[in-house]
């Protein structure tokens, strides 16, 4: 059952933010190599975290390479720039990372699956979290672009108390003295930061050094295991909330955990835990319909019937997950930072564009 | 004919034949290639008039790129969900018409350009550098930050726009169309180098005090290149964005603007066709050694390495001598 | 906003001010005095943060690791001063422009190559971590008073070795007129060898100061030598005074400039309206204040024509 | 011979008055007043350092002066840029050479003659296709001696041809006066009576102001003579009269005085 | 011994050859004159001599070595001093941070040197580049001195310079003659003040030297054929 399916597969290998192109392309390609299946080809290129490389490869893979699925794209303004181009060509785009809001609302696409989130999600469970732990005054802060107003917005949606602050920082920008300052100024009694990359890490070493001992909740961006080690004790203890952590106890998570280390001597991230679920969720459709008949292969990706490493997990009627989220706590395990699951945030959780979705 | 003349007529002639090979053999991503190297070859021609004729080292043509991006972009978008630019005190709609768009392109980015010039003119050497380099960040930061067009996230645009009578869907008419403005700028500029103003021009490069005491305003000359140069890069930068269907604050970028100038300079500063075997040559790079390894910037780091210390003169003072032609 | 919380902003603007000059005062001692524009120099930043933190990792000293980063980015220099850099003297800028944006290449995806795609690790020594209580009740933290401190010494030792020393002479002369001084005997090639090793050592120093309370990763050097540029250019190329006082000016708009903008706003916009779009122009501020300066002294503060 | 010339010829065409210009506590000319006529040549001599260049250049426009006035045919030009200032007849020549080095010989006279047409926003027809410039450009390497050399990059003259071409770019701008700094340096002793001749008929184009240490060629061609010494004018008259003058020969021309 | 000998230099610039053939020789203490008409290749012999501008053919031999394969800071710590056509004067730096840029320890000092030139003392901490001409030629003069060096290269040392000053260098010329035992090579216009100061000439006509001798035999005859005086 079902022919050949050929993946292209664009993400960032070069440059900043090379690491979590990385780890993406060795997860899937991990999930790929365990399922051995000879129907499935994967074509991979860098787009060196460029939009305009990357609508570019869109079209190289879809006019030279002829693929009928692309994936791989980590950066919400990349898979604004390929998304809508590759479905209007009716290709299928399954995303590993990415997941803005326009894509999950009235932009929505039949061809169109997110493997991941949506962007919101994770901000949303630090929202929940800081709710449980009973944080009343917050000050919150993120990069001075569409994600960081997103995430602001995110946390906000189920956070219930206060706002000791809200300010947006450079894109980019490497010290926050005076950001920490206005902290330790605003009588706030936690602070929620989305800083992803190295604007986390600096964020955090500064902050652990500045004598304000405020408790700290973000997304998993800033905490995962590709930059982990470069923050170091600054980061011990700090809650993060994910959808997903190496110690969670399913068996497809343990099986993938084992491999990856196997394969590649790391521990895997986040990024490469999606990565493996968007191949195994292509694998699973490709044993059900023929990618050629695009109605039946789109609701057999709909079905999600596989194994995935978060345990359960189905879409909802825009195609982006219902799952749990977790908080995590950062923990050193001999030498290295990693992870501990604490407990559930938010079960079952759709994303909140899913009603404009008209599908 | 000169070694030159030759090369550039090679040069010319050798993207439409690509482009023509690539029809033949099925292979429309070629073609997308080709209309990329002909896009970024015009942008790198608007600098290179700046850059080669005036000796005006703008670290900044991004900005005209961007502008000219942002223009098309602006104009589609609004066409395309049907609401007005601006409604007061006069209606203005958006457009999905190439040519329209060319038109406003052109004609912001030769505003900007004005602005930017007067400005930046009033310094030179490192500092006119940096200050044009100054003007490109401030509009890249504010592109980032403006959540009306999209911020960071660019604004898509999902159906190429129109040019009354062609299908500019289909790439190979698109790529005639930018290969065709390519031809018609490249006739205009290596007519501008040697026409009275080229000649005063690039005198003032040369020597801005001789050029006063002749009675030359080396400042009036300069802005007036300085204009053309930046209405020129704006309207590559339409085609650019109409070429992706996209467009990005990554236009407004620094790197944007290096690697206009890395065009130029592979290729030849202050050669007509400079520009054009300084981005195809880009591109190829780009292409071929991209597939060859996660590591291609060390090669291509490498190979503009020599070529700088090396070839100078760039790529077509390799092969056609060291000497700009004079008349 | 309280005037505690204004004079601890001055103070972190001092304080970002202090480690941009850092970085600056390598490169206006290459760009000015030796009349090269250096991209690469950004990449020597980094090469400095990455030896810091291998070394540090290994040994367990930041001392050590300090020694590292001057070692490994003087070393560094003078390897490119001598295959590449050495060549484009006289050359023009556009020559330079390109040879060093092609060694930024080289040298990031050689990191990356060396280092892989993650960030390293590298922190301040215990003995300067945490911070102190300075008079007013401000808490501030050590390390950052012991940049200020770094920073202004090798502010006085530059400036006395341009303006009072033999060598300082020579380089300003060979500046002016490298065959000239080479005729009269002078062996500038092993002079400026020197010189941009010593360029190259500091933006290392900078890259290991800093990288210990930011992010050592690839391309970190990239935004800091923009930002470093702006600063020699305010101050006027060439000059170290203009690069210590460019570069506080700088910090010292970037950091109230992000502070006290979306404050401004808020007086007659909705708070978070304010907040963007005092951030955004927080972010140009910078580049506004470049424009600002160059408009009214077209060759920087303390620059010559 | 100006007392032969008829009335109105004899009106100064160049009328300076009272240029001041300090650099901080030195006085580089005080109070210099000075007239050019038709047809003459007036030497501007002195000590280095007296100030004559920056005199010239008070004059071209290039440094604006602390006070004083510049007339130059009838209009007060004091408030007129540099490039205003040649456009409207004062061509100048440089005391370093100043030329574009890239361009050929007849491109740098060429650009001259463009100057000079008035016709530079053009953009489309080749400027060394044009016929009039070219020829007003070969005319002026013709009278300079340059005309062989029409074709060499200017970077590959020696120094003293680059002297030539220099005033053969001034000669293209028709310039009713010319302001010549020191056009006789660096030309060989052969190159230095060449020139000499040259100027000699050339004050028939327009008068001239003539800075020079050449005291051979000086005295051969001067109608009048100036002597500024720290920025003043100290005595002004024929050779004859300022070759006599003791003060003269103290502050500038020394004893052993060859001519 | 002969401290300069050249033989049968040629060179080049790029494509177009400048010299194709000068002999020269210059003993100790000496004073020669290296005449010719404009672009004949005067200032090219003197950087040819001092390791500006490489030799194609021919050697050049210094105080008893070959130095035709050093490169110019060599050539200038052995000894040859060099005032440049065109001054070539640091502008950006002070009278006295040119002279001392490259000063070397023997008998000129900078006191010696405002003892020659009392113009530099009273411009000592003015930048070069505001100099007149004049005062930027003395300090050329006075920064070679300052190297010490045992020969001395006056390319147009004199040009641009009023009379009076013009008569104080070449009194400056003959007294460094007398007294230092520095040899000298030196290219001028005047050739009165040659005739004056030199011991023989060698004659420049298109890059060969075609005439060599005493300064007495140099003729009315002579000069008239070949610099056309
Ligand atoms: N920009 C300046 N700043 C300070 N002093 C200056 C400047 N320009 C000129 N001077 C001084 O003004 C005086 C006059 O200089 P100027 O060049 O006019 O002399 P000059 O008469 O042309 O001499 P020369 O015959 O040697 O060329 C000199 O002492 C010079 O050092
Ligand atoms: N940098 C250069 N590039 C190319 N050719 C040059 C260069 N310098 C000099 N020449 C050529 O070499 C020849 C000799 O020049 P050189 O300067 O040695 O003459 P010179 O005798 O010193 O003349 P002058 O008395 O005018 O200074 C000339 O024909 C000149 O055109
Ligand atoms: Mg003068
Ligand atoms: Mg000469």
């Amino acid at each position: 059952e079902g022919g050949k399916v050929k993946v292209g597969m664009i993400t960032t290998l070069s440059g900043g933010g090379a690491g979590l192109g990385i780890d993406v392309r060795d997860g899937f390609m991990l999930a790929t190599k365990m399922a051995g299946n000879e129907n499935l080809e994967v074509v991979v290129e860098d787009d060196q975290r460029k939009p305009e490389i990357a609508v570019q490869l869109a079209d190289k893979m879809i006019q030279s390479e002829k693929v009928d699925v692309l994936t791989g794209i980590i950066w919400s303004n990349l898979a604004m720039a390929v998304v809508p181009a590759a479905t209007a060509q009716g290709k299928f785009y399954l995303s590993p990372n990415a997941g803005p809001s326009a894509l999950a609302g009235k932009g929505c696409n039949k061809l169109y699956f997110n493997v991941a989130w949506q962007n919101d999600n994770l901000h949303e469970a630090a929202g929940a979290y800081a709710n449980d732990a009973g944080y009343k005054n917050t000050f919150m802060l993120a990069p001075n672009y569409p994600a960081g107003k997103d995430a602001l917005t995110g946390y906000k949606r189920t956070y219930e108390g206060e706002a000791a602050g809200e300010v947006y920082t450079d894109l980019g920008q490497t010290d926050y003295a005076a950001q920490i300052a206005q902290i330790r100024a605003s009588g706030a009694d936690s602070v929620f930061f989305f800083l992803p990359g190295g604007m986390g890490i600096s964020f955090l070493k500064q902050y652990a050094n500045s004598g304000v001992d405020l408790p700290v909740v973000g997304p998993a961006f800033s905490f995962d295991q590709g930059i982990l080690q470069a923050v170091g004790e600054a980061a011990l203890g700090i809650k993060n909330t994910s959808q997903w952590n190496k110690d969670l106890d399913n068996e497809a998570n343990k099986e993938f955990v084992a491999a990856f280390q196997e394969e590649y001597d790391r521990l895997p991230s986040l990024y490469a835990s999606q990565g493996y679920d968007t191949a195994n969720l292509l694998l699973s459709a490709m044993g059900k319909a023929d990618v050629s008949d695009a109605d039946a292969f789109q609701a057999a990706l709909k079905e999600a019937d596989f194994a995935s490493v978060r345990g359960k997990f189905s879409f909802g009627n825009n195609q982006h997950p219902i799952q749990d989220y977790y908080v995590r706590e950062v923990v050193k395990e001999g030498d290295v930072y990693t992870n501990k699951l604490i407990g559930p945030s938010l079960t079952d959780h759709a994303d909140a564009y899913a009603a404009d979705c008209k599908m | 004919m000169t070694r030159e003349t030759i090369l550039n007529t090679f040069l010319f002639l050798l993207l439409p034949a690509t482009a023509l090979a690539a029809f033949a053999l099925d292979e429309p991503f070629i073609i997308t290639l080709a209309t990329k190297a002909a896009i970024l070859a015009l942008a790198g021609v608007g600098l290179n008039i700046a850059l080669g004729l005036g000796g005006l080292v703008s670290f900044g043509h991004a900005a005209f790129f961007g502008l000219g991006g942002y223009a098309m972009g602006i104009l589609a978008a609004h066409a395309q969900s049907y609401t007005p630019l601006m409604e007061s005190p006069i209606l203005i709609e958006g457009t999905k018409s190439m040519p329209v768009i060319w038109l406003v392109a052109l004609v912001v980015s030769a505003l900007a350009a004005l602005l930017i010039g007067a400005l930046s003119l009033r310094t030179s050497g490192v500092y006119f550098i940096m200050l044009t380099l100054a003007f490109g960040q401030m509009l890249f930061y504010f592109a980032i930050s403006w959540p009306a067009y999209g911020g960071e996230d660019g604004l898509s645009i999902y159906v190429r726009n129109g040019f009354p009578g062609l299908n500019t869907l289909d790439p190979l008419t698109f790529f005639a169309v930018a290969f065709a403005i390519l031809a018609v700028v490249l006739f205009f500029v290596g007519r501008l180098a040697r026409a009275p103003f080229g000649l005063a021009l690039s005198a003032a490069r040369q020597n801005a005090e001789r050029v006063e005491a002749v009675g030359l305003a080396p400042f009036r000359l300069r802005l007036v290149a300085f204009v053309i140069s930046g209405a020129v890069t704006g309207l590559a930068g339409a085609l650019f964005a109409d070429l992706n269907r996209f467009v990005s604050p990554t236009m407004f970028s620094w790197q944007t603007s290096g690697e206009i100038m890395v065009f130029v300079i592979l290729g030849g500063v202050g050669r007509l066709f400079g520009p054009v075997a300084g981005a195809a040559l880009f591109i190829l790079l780009e292409h071929v050694l991209g597939g060859l390894s996660e590591f291609w910037h060390i090669y291509l780091g490498l190979l503009l390495l020599l070529v700088v210390l090396f070839a100078r003169g760039g790529m077509i003072g390799l092969i056609a001598g060291r000497e700009v032609a004079h008349d | 906003m309280s005037f505690i919380l204004l004079i601890e902003q001055v103070l972190n603007g001092v304080q970002s001010g202090v480690m941009l000059f850092l970085m600056a005062a390598g490169l206006t001692l290459i760009f000015g005095v030796m009349g090269l524009i250096n991209l690469a120099h950004g990449s020597l930043y980094m090469v400095g943060a990455f030896a810091a933190a291998a070394v540090a990792a290994a040994t367990g000293s930041f001392l050590l690791a300090l020694v590292a980063a001057l070692a490994a980015a003087a070393l560094a220099g003078c390897l490119i001063e001598m295959t590449v850099i050495r060549r484009l003297y006289d050359r023009d800028h556009l020559d330079q422009v390109l040879a060093t944006f092609a060694l930024i290449l080289i040298f990031s995806e050689g990191t990356r190559f060396l280092f892989g795609s993650f960030p390293l690790f590298l922190e301040i020594p215990s003995a300067l971590s945490g911070p102190v209580m300075l008079p007013g009740g401000i808490q501030y933290p050590l390390y950052r008073l012991v940049i200020i401190g770094v920073g202004l010494v090798i502010a006085a030792g530059l400036f006395l070795l341009i303006a009072r020393t033999r060598i300082g002479i020579q380089i300003r002369a060979g500046e002016a007129d490298r065959e000239m001084i080479a005729a009269l005997g002078v062996d500038i090639a092993k002079l400026y060898t020197l010189i941009f090793a010593l360029g190259a050592a500091l933006a290392g120093l900078a890259g290991a100061l800093v990288g210990a309370i930011q992010s050592v990763q690839v391309g970190m050097g990239e935004p800091v030598l923009i930002l470093a540029f702006v600063v020699i250019v305010i101050g006027g190329i060439g000059s170290i005074k203009g690069a210590l006082i460019g570069a506080l000016l700088v910090g010292l708009t970037d950091t109230l400039g992000s502070v006290l903008l979306p404050l401004f706003f808020a007086n007659f916009m909705e708070a978070s309206a304010a907040t963007s779009v005092g951030s955004s122009l927080a972010s140009m501020s910078i580049y506004i204040l470049m424009a600002g300066v160059l408009l009214f002294k077209p060759t920087g503060l303390f620059g010559e024509a | 011979m100006t007392e032969q010339m008829p009335e109105q010829m004899t009106e100064a065409l160049l009328d300076i008055r009272n240029l001041h210009k300090s650099f901080g506590a030195l006085k580089a000319t005080d109070n210099v007043s000075l007239t050019l006529r038709k047809g003459e040549i007036h030497a501007l001599i002195g000590p280095n350092g007296a100030g004559k260049s920056t005199l010239i250049k008070q004059i071209a426009g290039g440094l604006r002066s602390d006070s004083g006035t510049v007339h130059f045919a009838g209009q007060d030009v004091t408030p007129l840029s540099t490039v205003q200032r040649a456009r409207a007849g004062l061509g100048r020549t440089f005391q370093i050479s100043s030329l574009a080095m890239e361009y050929t010989v007849l491109q740098n006279a060429v650009l001259g003659a463009l100057g000079q047409s008035g016709r530079v926003m053009r953009f489309f027809a080749p400027v060394m296709r044009q016929a009039e410039l070219r020829a007003e450009a070969m005319r002026a390497l013709e009278l300079v001696g340059l005309a062989d050399h029409a074709a060499k990059r200017t970077a590959d003259l020696s120094h003293g041809q680059r002297r030539q071409l220099e005033v053969a770019v001034a000669l293209t701008l028709r310039p009713k006066v010319f302001l010549m700094d020191e056009p006789m340096a660096g030309l060989g002793a052969s190159g230095s009576k060449e020139m000499t001749g040259f100027l000699d008929t050339l004050r028939q184009e327009a008068p001239i102001l003539l800075v020079e240490h050449d005291m051979d060629a000086v005295f051969a061609l001067a109608d009048r003579i100036s002597v500024l010494v720290y920025g003043q004018i100290i005595a002004s008259g024929t050779a004859a009269e300022i070759k006599a003058d003791p003060q003269v020969r103290v502050a500038y021309l020394g004893e052993e005085d060859a001519a | 011994m002969s401290l300069l000998d050249l033989k049968g230099i040629t060179a080049s610039y790029g494509p177009t050859q400048a010299l194709f053939g000068v002999d020269l020789v210059l003993k100790e203490g000496e004073v020669c004159a290296l005449m010719g008409r404009n672009g004949m290749g005067k200032s090219s012999t003197i950087k040819v001599i001092c390791r500006m501008l490489k030799h194609s053919g021919g050697s050049v031999t210094f105080d008893g070595r070959d130095i035709g394969g050093l490169p110019s800071f060599r050539a200038a710590q052995a000894g040859v001093g060099l005032v440049p056509e065109g001054r070539r004067c640091f502008a950006p730096l002070t009278v006295h941070e040119n002279l001392i840029a490259a000063a070397r320890p023997g008998e000129w000092d900078e006191a010696r040197v405002v003892a020659l030139f009392p113009r530099l003392g009273e411009r000592r901490d003015q930048a070069a580049g505001s100099l007149s001409g004049g005062e930027q030629q003395m300090l050329a003069i006075g920064r070679a001195l300052m190297t010490n060096p045992k020969l001395l290269l006056l390319d147009e040392a004199t040009e641009g310079l009023a009379p009076v000053v013009r008569q104080e260098i070449w009194a400056a010329v003959a007294q460094l003659k007398r007294d230092s035992g520095l040899a000298l090579l030196v290219v001028d216009k005047s050739l009165a003040e040659l005739r004056r100061v030199a011991d023989h000439a060698v004659i420049l006509e298109r890059g060969r030297s075609v005439w060599t001798g005493p300064m007495p035999a140099l003729d009315s005859q002579i000069a008239d054929q070949f610099l056309g005086v």
